[in-house]
């Protein structure tokens, strides 16, 4: 119980620390924040705001205040009401925005996670099995190329392939399970290839261990040993991968959402911040770390309920 | 009556270039009900014999000969046939039991797993192995099987491997290197233990050690091994008694008990075989002959000897 | 267990590890919950927005993400051009002359007072009719919302005279109140669009289409057919509009049949769309300019040889035809030939590396170091020029420029920068030359971009370029209410601001409409700020 | 790669007592894959030094006339939409692909390096307060970071580099805690401590030489990824002015071309994978020989 304390302080204090680099990181980027956000709504982003329209603005949200005063209003507001604030671009409450942006993202990466999960893990366990044989090297060879190539570039020929050429899923939307496939696996496919290559060490890792060997001894059948013995060892390193394969996916997230014209926070992160839409950028960053960090929370309870080895006090 | 019987085994492991000759051409037979053991130096070959019989070894190992068990040849069976004889005919007893016992799942676990079928004869089985627990020494044996091997001190996760090999009555037990990495104590009560597997169940065993107490209490008949190869075979009084040849002299000799006078220089490279005996290079007798003439293994006063005789004259 | 290679074994191993991701309670399935409880957050007063693909629905890919349907916070042009929900008092024909409205007519009684006449047949989509009071109360919501029309108008007072006349009083003279009255944030709305407490709730206006639904996590808005438009009949039942903001990918979705018209593909891919069955590529100017900001205060480009010098080593047509291929034209002035009031006697500067070479030479810079830019005393010719990238054709036109350029012994190094970067710098003044596209008839009149961008005190006049006979021009010309005189002034300053280039122009900003071919009807109107979609568009397969 | 598998068996195994040596380039020489790397990347190096002297064209001059071409005699790979040579513009990025991300593996190598030496070496409030640094860059997705990064500092070669090791010394800096860690549990450093050594001698002459083999492996790995994230930033629109050749940045202003001229994504976005490939083999390679007992997946 303690450590669990111990370990929700530091993911509140890694959050607040986030959320405090994000704000005075915002606030430096040079452009003014009151009149980028009047040129993305207002004005139009050719066109030069008023004087007037810049004082109304400024004092509307506050802009005038020091910056640390501005932050820890912005901190008293969301810690005690959970109100994050008011986006200047939409007019909406941060949260209705996460609310409504957040679901798709976690739809998204939570299925390309599944996904390179699934795929990764069994291609790893078979390459694992067939160690140098043909079809060990032609998958490893096809995943090294899979790590290596750049995530977009890869986006837009999965769209040339499957959209234009053979007309089986549609090339941006939202909404049905045809739409979410191309997206899934074109952010999936860095994390498939690294689970995979770890899947396989690790799993020849063990089967080369004795207790392998004992299995064997005792008369158990291949499947047996596999799943039962080789299995549940084989997955501790990967899930730490997994771990850090969430931080990844989130990034790369940010990429896969512009090309698919998908609705989810990554997008909504980039827009706001090149609109200077603080209070949004603030909410993303926010979410985004927290589910990161709650992701990393949970690969550490999966790993000590693995391995009854690790038992935290 | 022979209920095991070796011939001609080699076994071979490709590195690199080269190949590593672990066995060459060791032959003997194990009878019914006696203690048959098999000591050395680490790296003998005298593991890798045992494994062999099983077919444990990495898939890169080279094995030939014959081993018969009941009229099979155990080396040309099919995978399926051997399953039925792994762990219920001839069930193995690995060295290093915290290796061998797997870390993640619990003790009752990996006793049960011996025993296929139905729910019934699992139970059936399991109260047996509580059974033979309890007549191993080992207390609590139903508390013991929802721990984690973690939780076992030494001496009892090597009780418990001689559990899970005993507990479906195999006809040959083989046990390699019972005693290594155990405490003092822990020893003592190992060879309680395999005096009673061998008193009170009469069960065929092979023992593989190095540990000479050990084999001196519990052994019928011994073979000495030196660089893959059997250099002495006999009751194993006469041998730890009486040994003829030299190795097997510097062996007792290198005994704690015996005043720990280590045995002068190195095992040979096992990638290029010396010429002549191999042990020519340490050996005290060794004459010209010794290191011309590879000495052929000779029925001696009971025995069997691989030596040119020259310690005898 | 090594020699089992059989496909069932592989099928095994994945059912196990699926087994064994359930078993260890690592699970991705809450998704459809949440799915479920947000879809609460759609707006919607009709029917469901999933629009079949029934025969006269359209799906509009549109160039922008769909951020906001308020048309008093930023969501004006997309809900009056391309919902074709509201309507403006003002409308404007092609060569940017003003024509009647949801207004019939309009007159300035004396300097300061305008009476507009409203049509009285036009009713609003929740059946109200649309009287002076409804407009009143709108251009007041749109004054108080937005400083920058509301700087425009110069609105003192509104009146109502009578259930159809509409009295306005300006603060100050202001002869181009009717054309900012075309503009689409100025579109009349219904009382009924605002709550109890005066927020924006939804459009209700009195045009072509009327609002459906927004879903405000896909961003997608329907409108359908307002059957009693005062206009006539609406061509399509339902139109879906739907934001995608990439051209790469609103090129794909038209060739993959997912919507039914778009703008704006990369304009290379024009030629070859418009090539494939089934679509039509349609390419036209808009009122838009591709501008390089000097910036006159940097020591070199203050001399004006310096800066016709750099007019003449840019070729326009090139660019024009290589870079925006044809998507746009090579430009002389800042207004559209096709403008009443532009002059027309200006051409654009052609290539003449020679004359280029000549006036640089004459201003002093020589490449006598022989490395290729030129230098004088000591000093080479070295510029930095600043673009963004929102708009496609900026980056690659800024590579040719600089290519171009170096071409005439100009070094420029090239930054592209984020809007806000791009901000900070000219407001330090830390700059060379700045490439931007910018709307030139925001207003359909010449005053509002002449009196912005060439008087001293011009609010786009970041060059900082001063003329004081371009000043007595522009102010007199302000009081002038006859309009061929008006423009007579307006087309003087045009032929100075051309001689001097404080801001080279380079090109007309183009759009191109890429459409199925079954959709048929459309008229594109120049004077939309991207494309505007009118009410005789229908589709037939 | 292809034997990590039978050599750790032998290393492991009991019949090779001593077979393991220090010999590391006799190792890289025994591995088909690595040798193979090393060529390419020599290959490679070798294009971008000597990109000047090789490339047939100036690589920013443009001909608008010859846009888009496909690859033929004249120009080998073709042209790119304002019609420069893509040969050339491909060996000159070669040298900016390169050196950037040198110098971002560098910069973070070095930071990390001190951080996590500090961290590790000093522990108790200085490793409390570094550890939650660390943890605070870590766990915020690095794109996003060097995205806002850059939007404070705006685009160039340098504040690229710059935003991308702001971003990369964490990975380094958690690794180099976790060795000095377990390196200082080693008894040569408890007598170095004995025999009046000083810290920064401690640190210089006895945990860097010994950490500094498992760091080397992450660096090699990493310097793929830092070309995958100057093409992702690009994709962004906010990596490198599109007149500075550069791979990512030729790659993604040529992602409008793909159907109409896809040579122009083609080349840039291969010569991207290779050398993401040759790095990733030899990371993998290294990470074999100089640190066999490594674990799988920490470096991820």
């Amino acid at each position: 119980m303690k450590y669990f304390l111990k370990k929700a302080g530091f993911m509140a204090f890694t959050v607040f620390a986030v959320c405090a680099l994000t704000f005075f990181l915002m606030n430096v980027i040079p452009g003014g924040t009151a009149e980028l956000i009047l040129k993305h709504t207002l004005i139009g982003l050719e066109e030069s705001a008023t004087e007037e329209q810049l004082i109304q603005f400024s004092s509307r949200y506050n802009l005038d205040d020091p910056l640390y005063l501005q932050f820890f209003s912005w901190v008293k507001e969301a810690v005690l009401r959970g109100d994050m604030g008011t986006s200047y671009v939409y007019k909406k409450p941060v949260i209705y925005l996460l609310a409504l942006r957040l679901p798709a993202t976690v739809q998204l990466a939570g299925a390309s996670m599944a996904l390179a999960i699934v795929v990764g893990v069994s291609l790893g366990i078979y390459s694992a099995l067939q160690e140098n044989r043909i079809s060990d090297h032609i998958l490893r060879i096809i995943t090294l190329f899979g790590v290596s190539m750049p995530g977009f570039w890869v986006a837009l020929i999965l769209i040339l392939i499957f959209s234009l050429k053979l007309k089986l899923v549609p090339v941006s939307g939202y909404g049905n399970l045809e739409n979410m496939l191309l997206p899934a696996a074109a952010l999936s496919l860095h994390s498939i290839a690294s689970i995979m290559r770890v899947t396989r060490t690790s799993m020849l890792e063990t089967l080369g261990q004795e207790y392998i060997r004992f299995a064997k001894a005792k008369g158990l059948p291949v499947w047996k040993i596999i799943s039962r013995h080789a299995l549940k060892n084989a997955m501790l390193p990967v899930i730490t991968v997994i771990g850090f394969q969430t931080g990844s996916l989130l990034g790369g997230a940010v990429v896969i959402e512009k090309i698919f014209a998908w609705p989810g926070i990554g997008g909504l992160l980039v827009d706001s911040i090149s609109a200077r839409d603080l209070p949004v950028v603030q909410g993303c960053v926010l979410a985004i770390v927290t589910m990161y960090l709650l992701v990393h929370f949970l690969v550490d309870m999966l790993y000590t309920h693995l391995d009854p080895r690790i038992r935290y006090g | 009556m022979s209920l095991l019987e070796v011939k001609d085994l080699s076994v071979e492991f490709p590195s690199g270039e080269n190949t590593v000759k672990a066995v060459s051409h060791v032959s003997f037979e194990i009878r019914e009900g006696e203690t048959f053991g098999i000591i050395g130096e680490s790296g003998s070959g005298k593991s890798v014999i045992g494994l062999s019989l099983l077919r444990l070894l990495p898939a890169n190992a080279k094995v030939s000969g014959r081993v018969f068990f009941q009229g099979q040849d155990l080396l040309s069976l099919k995978p399926s046939e051997l399953r039925k004889i792994r762990g219920k005919k001839i069930s193995l007893m690995p060295q290093n039991p915290a290796g061998a016992l797997n870390p993640v799942l619990k003790n009752g676990l990996q006793i049960e797993e011996v025993f296929e079928g139905n729910r019934d004869e699992k139970k059936e089985g399991m109260k047996k192995a509580l059974e033979l627990m309890k007549q191993l020494f080992l207390r609590d044996p139903e508390k013991l099987c929802t721990l984690y091997p973690h939780q076992l001190s030494g001496g009892m996760r090597q009780r418990l491997t001689a559990c899970i090999s005993l507990s479906f009555e195999p006809e040959i037990l083989v046990a390699d290197e019972p005693t290594k990495g155990l405490d003092p104590e822990a020893k003592a009560g190992a060879v309680d233990v395999f005096t009673k597997i061998k008193t009170e169940y009469k069960k065929t065993m092979l023992l593989i050690t190095h540990d000479l107490d050990l084999a001196f209490e519990v052994c019928d008949r011994i073979a000495v091994m030196y660089a893959g190869e059997i250099v002495e075979l006999d009751q194993a009084s006469k041998v730890l008694s009486t040994p003829l040849h030299p190795y097997t002299k510097g062996l007792i000799q290198a005994h704690p008990r015996n005043g720990l006078v280590p045995l002068s220089g190195q095992s040979p490279s096992r990638i290029k075989l010396p010429e002549g005996c191999l042990f020519h290079e340490r050996c005290r007798y060794s004459d010209v002959e010794c290191s011309i003439k590879h000495p052929e293994i000779k029925y001696y006063n009971g025995g069997l000897i691989r030596c040119h005789f020259l310690s005898l004259k | 267990m090594k020699n089992k290679n059989s496909p069932l074994f592989i099928i095994l191993i994945i059912l196990l590890t699926c087994s064994f991701l359930l078993a260890s309670g690592c699970s991705s399935t809450e998704e459809n919950d949440t799915k479920e409880a947000v879809s609460g957050t759609e707006i919607t007063s009709g029917s469901d927005a999933k629009g079949s693909s029934e025969a006269s629905t359209l799906v509009l890919g549109e160039m922008w993400e769909i951020d906001s349907i308020n048309t008093l916070a930023g969501g004006g042009t997309l809900i009056c051009e391309k919902a074709a929900i509201t309507e403006t008092l003002v409308g404007a024909n092609d060569d940017f002359s003003l024509k009647p409205g949801l207004a019939n007519s309009w007159e300035q009684l004396d300097e300061n007072t305008w009476e507009f006449k409203l049509r009285d047949d036009v009713s609003f989509h929740d059946g109200s009719k649309m009287t002076v009071k409804e407009v009143k109360l709108t251009l007041e919501k749109i004054i108080e919302a937005n400083p920058k029309v509301a700087s425009m108008l110069k609105i003192d007072t509104i009146e109502e005279v009578d259930e159809y006349t509409l009295k306005i009083k300006t603060k100050e003279i202001n002869p181009i109140l009717p054309g900012i009255l075309h503009y689409p944030d100025t579109a009349i709305l219904s009382p009924s669009s605002f709550d109890g407490s005066g927020e924006f709730v939804k459009p209700i206006g009195t045009g072509p289409y009327k609002f459906e639904s927004f879903d405000e996590r896909t961003r997608i808005l329907t409108v359908v057919r307002n059957e009693n438009w005062w206009g006539g009949k609406v061509g399509l039942a339902k139109m879906v509009l739907k934001g995608i903001p990439d051209p790469n990918t609103r090129a794909m979705s038209i060739e993959n049949g997912e919507v039914d018209f778009t703008v704006d593909v990369p304009y290379s891919e024009t030629d070859r769309i418009g090539a494939l069955d089934g679509i039509i590529v349609e390419k036209y100017k808009t009122p838009r300019v591709y501008k390089l900001d000097v910036n006159l205060k940097h020591d070199p480009l203050g001399d004006l040889r310096v800066r016709q010098a750099m007019s003449y080593a840019i070729d326009r047509h090139d660019i024009a035809e290589h870079v925006l291929y044809n998507v746009g034209e090579a430009a002389a002035g800042p207004f559209l030939p096709t403008m009443v009031w532009a002059n027309k006697s200006l051409s654009p500067y052609t290539r003449d590396l020679e004359k280029a070479n000549e006036l640089l030479t004459a201003a002093g810079w020589v490449d006598t170091d022989g490395d290729g830019i030129r230098d004088k005393g000591g000093k080479p010719l070295k510029l930095n020029m600043m673009t963004y990238s929102a708009r496609p054709g900026l980056p690659p036109m800024a590579e040719a420029i600089t290519a171009q350029l170096k071409e005439a012994g100009i070094g420029v190094e090239l930054e592209i920068m984020e809007v806000g970067s791009i901000n900070d710098r000219r407001k330090k003044g830390d700059w060379n030359l700045y490439l931007a596209a910018y709307n030139i008839a925001m207003v359909p009149d010449p005053e509002y971009i002449l009196t912005n961008w060439y008087m001293t005190d011009g609010s786009d006049n970041q060059p900082g370029y001063s003329n004081p006979k371009v000043d007595s021009l522009i102010t007199e010309a302000r009081k002038i209410t006859d309009l061929k005189e008006r423009y007579k002034k307006f087309s003087d300053v045009e032929a100075i601001v051309y001689e001097e280039q404080p801001m080279i122009i380079i090109a007309y900003y183009g759009c191109a409409i890429v459409k199925k071919d079954y959709v048929k009807g459309y008229v594109f109107d120049p004077t939309a700020h991207d494309y505007r979609i009118n009410a005789g568009m229908y589709i037939e397969k | 790669m292809d034997n990590s598998f039978a050599d750790k068996l032998r290393k492991k195994s009991f019949l090779l007592p001593e077979a393991y040596g220090n010999e590391v380039v006799k190792k890289v020489f025994q591995r088909k894959d690595m040798l193979f790397a090393l060529l390419a990347l020599f290959f490679f190096v070798g294009l971008a030094l000597f990109a000047p002297l090789i490339s047939p064209y100036d690589p920013n001059a443009i001909n608008l006339k010859n846009k888009n071409l496909n690859p033929s005699e004249e120009h080998l790979l073709g042209t790119d939409y304002l019609g420069r040579d893509l040969l050339s513009r491909i060996l000159i990025g070669a040298q900016t692909s390169l050196s950037i991300a040198t110098g971002v593996v560098l910069i973070s190598l070095f930071l990390g390096t001190a951080a996590g030496c500090v961290a590790g070496y000093y522990g108790g409030i200085v490793d409390e307060s570094i550890s939650r640094l660390i943890d605070i860059f870590l766990s915020f997705p690095g794109v996003i970071f060097a995205l806002t990064i850059l939007g404070a500092l705006g685009s160039g070669v340098f504040n690229l580099m710059l935003a991308l090791s702001i971003v990369h010394w964490a990975k380094y800096a958690r690794l180099m805690r976790g060795q000095v860690l377990s390196i200082k549990k080693k008894e040569f450093i408890l007598s170095a401590i004995t025999s009046g050594a000083g810290d920064f001698y401690i640190i210089r002459k006895h945990i860097v030489p010994n950490a500094i083999a498992t760091l080397l492996v992450l660096a090699t790995i990493d310097f793929g990824h830092v070309i995958l994230s100057i093409a992702t930033l690009s994709f962004l629109g906010i990596g490198l002015p599109a007149d500075v050749p550069e791979w990512g940045a030729m790659l993604s202003s040529g992602k409008e071309f793909m159907r109409t001229a896809p040579f122009q994504t083609i080349f840039p976005g291969l010569a991207i994978t290779l050398i993401v490939v040759i790095f990733s083999i030899l990371g993998d390679g290294m990470r074999d020989i100089l640190d066999p007992n490594h674990e799988g997946g920490e470096i991820y």
